[in-house]
């Protein structure tokens, strides 16, 4: 095959084939929800998706701009009070999959949507928590998609807004009653996992036409390569078509009044 | 009972300086035109509650209305930052506030004990995350029975909150339809409560079933048609993303919005600016 | 997602001897049909859980099934005792049974934690009630903001949990209405469920804050056509208010009640003894 | 007047005076029940009634049978789940008056509906708490209605199923976040109230007819008289009518398949 496409795409495309039918995805706006809809738009069509609103089982035409449009309760199965979402379908232990995105993650996956800088005096204020620090700990497990940047992926985040595995990899370990933490990170060069030992992010999969110096440029710590490094498949034609078709729905949607 | 009240009357009864004030609606139904009321009076000193702050506390904030905001994602959702609240934030602008951070899940326990009158919530929750050692109001509790730790936050319990909401009856009962978020939870959880709605109507048309509030745990019922523009009404009118982009380049820059906010909140008659935006 | 199953091969397969068994309905949509296969496949040493036991459990109870009730409030409603349950506690007939008793407000709160998936439930309850003196199960935490005395309780998460709804679309997605009583929180609190319906529809008609449980919460969907009765399905058949007094009286005599059960319940062929009862 | 009614008839009319306009007020099922719609369909139209069932603001034509009866359901403004009834609604603080029924009464108003004799050898097993101990402490106050015999209105009660003072007058003393407790007490014979410092039990009220020495003999205990003992207002003939219909009307509905 010989398709054209962006590395956004690609980030996209892969992100999506992280789910499957029979999974629970509680999905985070922005990246997670472009992915985690388009896998229900391709090869997961009775993957169930919630957003924290309240949405159960939401199969939205377009993607949300916010994390609550009408879009996301009006194809939902029924909608919930958000205390509920939070108590019963999430900290129920309903969701098999968190898909979260973040501001800056190190290399024990550990998430920072707080700020930049120090918390008395921040650099830069970011939107803060929200639903993440509870769906990496309470969800089975938990994926997370960005687009790579010495900026976002740092030796150690700022602030631990959100539990990877710990500043020392180990803050999972005897913890009761707690989901297995990010298994896969998917940025638009590769997608990394956590050394089953260290917890340390490793890349394990290559995107097409990405390069080993590409990785390492664009991440702010000492990059590990799995011994057995792949080549991520390519996006299909179908998948690009549901993809673009989906963004252009959505562009045309938030345009409008 | 609830009194049927001007959104005018409503504001300037139960919303006094230095006041707790929770104003909710999870994406929708935010009170916007609430909101805006609370500007043009020159509410001071308010204790800011709400989940997701977005562009309504934007607004509150940049007005300088709030000293203190305790919120748990505090963003333009799908657009970028609140720049009004970063700018107050991060340069004190127009005034120094203190902000007090939570997560969704511990926000929306603590409005859940509120209305349950409860002092406390208790949930499994901060695992990990390093809030707790910037945030005094997060503590640890040992289950008496298996031993497990778990998180435990003050409910909430505001002077008063404020919602919108579809509808109401003449005997003030309200309907809340579509995403409800943490709404009745906040009235509940209030000492005093102003809802705002599209339109009084003789029957609610209620299923079994519905999230209806009694007329007798609300204080006043204030019709505001559109009262929810730029966010949405579900069943009435849609929400204008456009708008929450549009805001982005408004209140980068400080003259900018000072200039929105006298052309569409101070210089408006009516409450509903939010219509025009 | 939810396997649809006969109502036989369900119980069979999710009710095991020794399992602890939460079987509800607030009045309303109690599971009939559930509980007398669960006595025709002769289960034993079940610990059976109920807010409010009503003559679904006095049924089991007096088949045998039961060898420890947790419950809020045992009695025929509206009637007078539970004269099986009664039998049972006082002269150990057909078996001597434990009782753990609770007040409602405490197994509520206790429903609500086992589906949020938290170890116990905390909520203002039990001051000056001697039942904490006859109960281990209750305990009190202090408040770390306010220092309250709470009580506390554990959760309630069955091994399986058995309701009556409405109605279910043809991928096990299921439609409570009316009195919902703390039947989401049995189903969502239990390892497996099983939900017997009157019906399997295309399209379950639900406004946009239904109680729907999605089939992927829920373990088995059986079809027991009129399977509340003698209690009752809103929407579809009243309350017997007839038979619930004639209760009474066969349940007061062990030959009429072992009569009766022969009669309604073991020499019937299909689920739904409790209609012709 | 000169109506002929019942001592039941007078006791359903005298509790159901109590309740006005403007309280909101958790109902028991059986006379407490009765006398609340009574008050609904006479002198008090927007009385707010509750059951525990979940129904808000009911307004059933007939009494239900049990606590949750689709009548309930179908005149209410909305049904709640029933660990929201209790959490928001109960606990929240939103009941003026909790109106309970019981099996036993003591001189300090503790009712026991738990049993009767010892609790590991009961003489007689009754059907437990119910929502009676939260209603009693959560409410605003308590009204009590029930008839009077010496089996029921005892010197000390079985079992302290639910508080009304405690076993010695003071167990509401510094105790935060609780209601008033039992303010007066309905039965076929006479009202009380309790002693404002002591909370004993003390007759307030003889309904007409009846003399102190029929109230005497059906009391478990020394019961006192107030100085002021009023004589109970008789029952109107528009309260005998409407009482007379509703339990007609409810007879005929209960009888029916």
């Amino acid at each position: 095959m010989n398709l054209e496409y962006t590395s956004s795409e690609m980030m996209s495309v892969t992100a999506a084939r992280a789910l499957e039918n029979g999974m629970t995805c509680f999905v985070g706006i922005g990246l997670p929800s472009e992915a985690a809809n388009l896998a229900r738009l391709t090869h997961a069509p009775d993957v169930v998706l919630i957003y924290e609103s309240g949405t159960l089982q939401t199969k939205p035409d377009t993607l949300p701009l916010s994390i609550g449009d009408g879009e996301l309760c009006e194809s939902a199965l029924t909608t919930v009070a958000v205390p509920e979402m939070f108590r019963y379908w999430l900290q129920g232990g309903k969701v098999s999959v968190g898909f979260l995105g973040t501001a800056q993650i190190d290399r024990f996956a550990n998430l920072n949507t707080t700020l930049i800088g120090d918390y008395k005096a921040p650099k830069v204020r970011l939107p803060g928590g929200g639903g993440a620090p509870e769906i990496a700990t309470n969800a089975g497990e938990v994926f997370i998609t960005l687009k790579h940047s010495k900026r976002a992926f740092v030796k150690d985040v700022d602030f631990v807004t959100t539990l990877g595995f710990g500043r020392d990899g180990k803050g999972r370990d005897n913890v009761p009653n707690i989901g297995k933490g990010p298994t896969r990170v998917i940025t638009d060069l590769c997608v990394m996992k956590p050394d089953p030992e260290t917890k340390e992010l490793v890349v394990v999969s290559l995107h097409p036409g990405v390069t080993r110096e590409d990785v390492i440029d664009a991440t702010g710590w000492e990059i590990r390569f799995a011994e057995q490094l792949e080549s991520t498949p390519e996006p299909s034609e179908n998948e690009l078509t549901i993809l673009r078709e989906l963004k252009a729905r959505t562009e045309r949607a938030h345009a409008g009044e | 009972m609830a009194e049927f009240l001007s959104l005018h009357d409503a504001v300037a009864r139960y919303v006094e300086d230095g006041a707790t004030v929770a104003m909710e609606g999870f994406t929708h139904l935010i009170p916007f035109a609430a909101g805006h009321e609370v500007i043009r009076q020159k509410k001071r000193d308010l204790t800011l509650i709400r989940m997701t702050p977005d562009i309504i506390y934007d607004q509150m904030i940049g007005a300088g209305c709030a000293k203190k905001v305790i919120f748990s994602w505090g963003g333009n959702p799908g657009v970028g930052s609140l720049h009004r609240l970063r700018d107050a934030v991060e340069k004190g602008w127009p005034r120094q506030i203190e902000i007090l951070e939570h997560s969704h899940a511990a926000m929306a326990c603590a409005f859940e004990a509120g209305a349950a009158g409860l002092p406390l919530a208790v949930f499994r929750g901060y695992i990990g995350s390093e809030l707790p050692s910037v945030n005094d109001q997060i503590k640890f509790i040992e289950c008496p029975f298996t031993g497990e730790r778990l998180a435990a936050v003050p409910s909430v319990r505001p002077d008063v909150s404020i919602i919108h909401a579809q509808r109401a009856d003449r005997q003030g009962n309200v309907l809340v339809e579509g995403i409800v978020g943490v709404q009745k939870e906040a009235v509940l959880a209030a000492k005093h409560s102003i809802v705002t709605v599209e339109e009084i109507v003789d029957d609610l048309g209620a299923t079994p079933n519905a999230c209806v509030i009694p007329s007798w745990a609300i204080s006043a019922v204030a019709v505001a048609e559109k009262g929810a523009l730029p966010s949405y009404t579900h069943g009435y009118y849609g929400r204008s993303n456009r708008f929450y982009k549009e805001w982005d380049a408004i209140a980068r820059d400080r003259d900018t919005f000072t200039q929105w906010l006298d052309d569409n909140v101070f210089n408006v008659a009516q409450h509903h600016a939010g219509e025009k935006a």
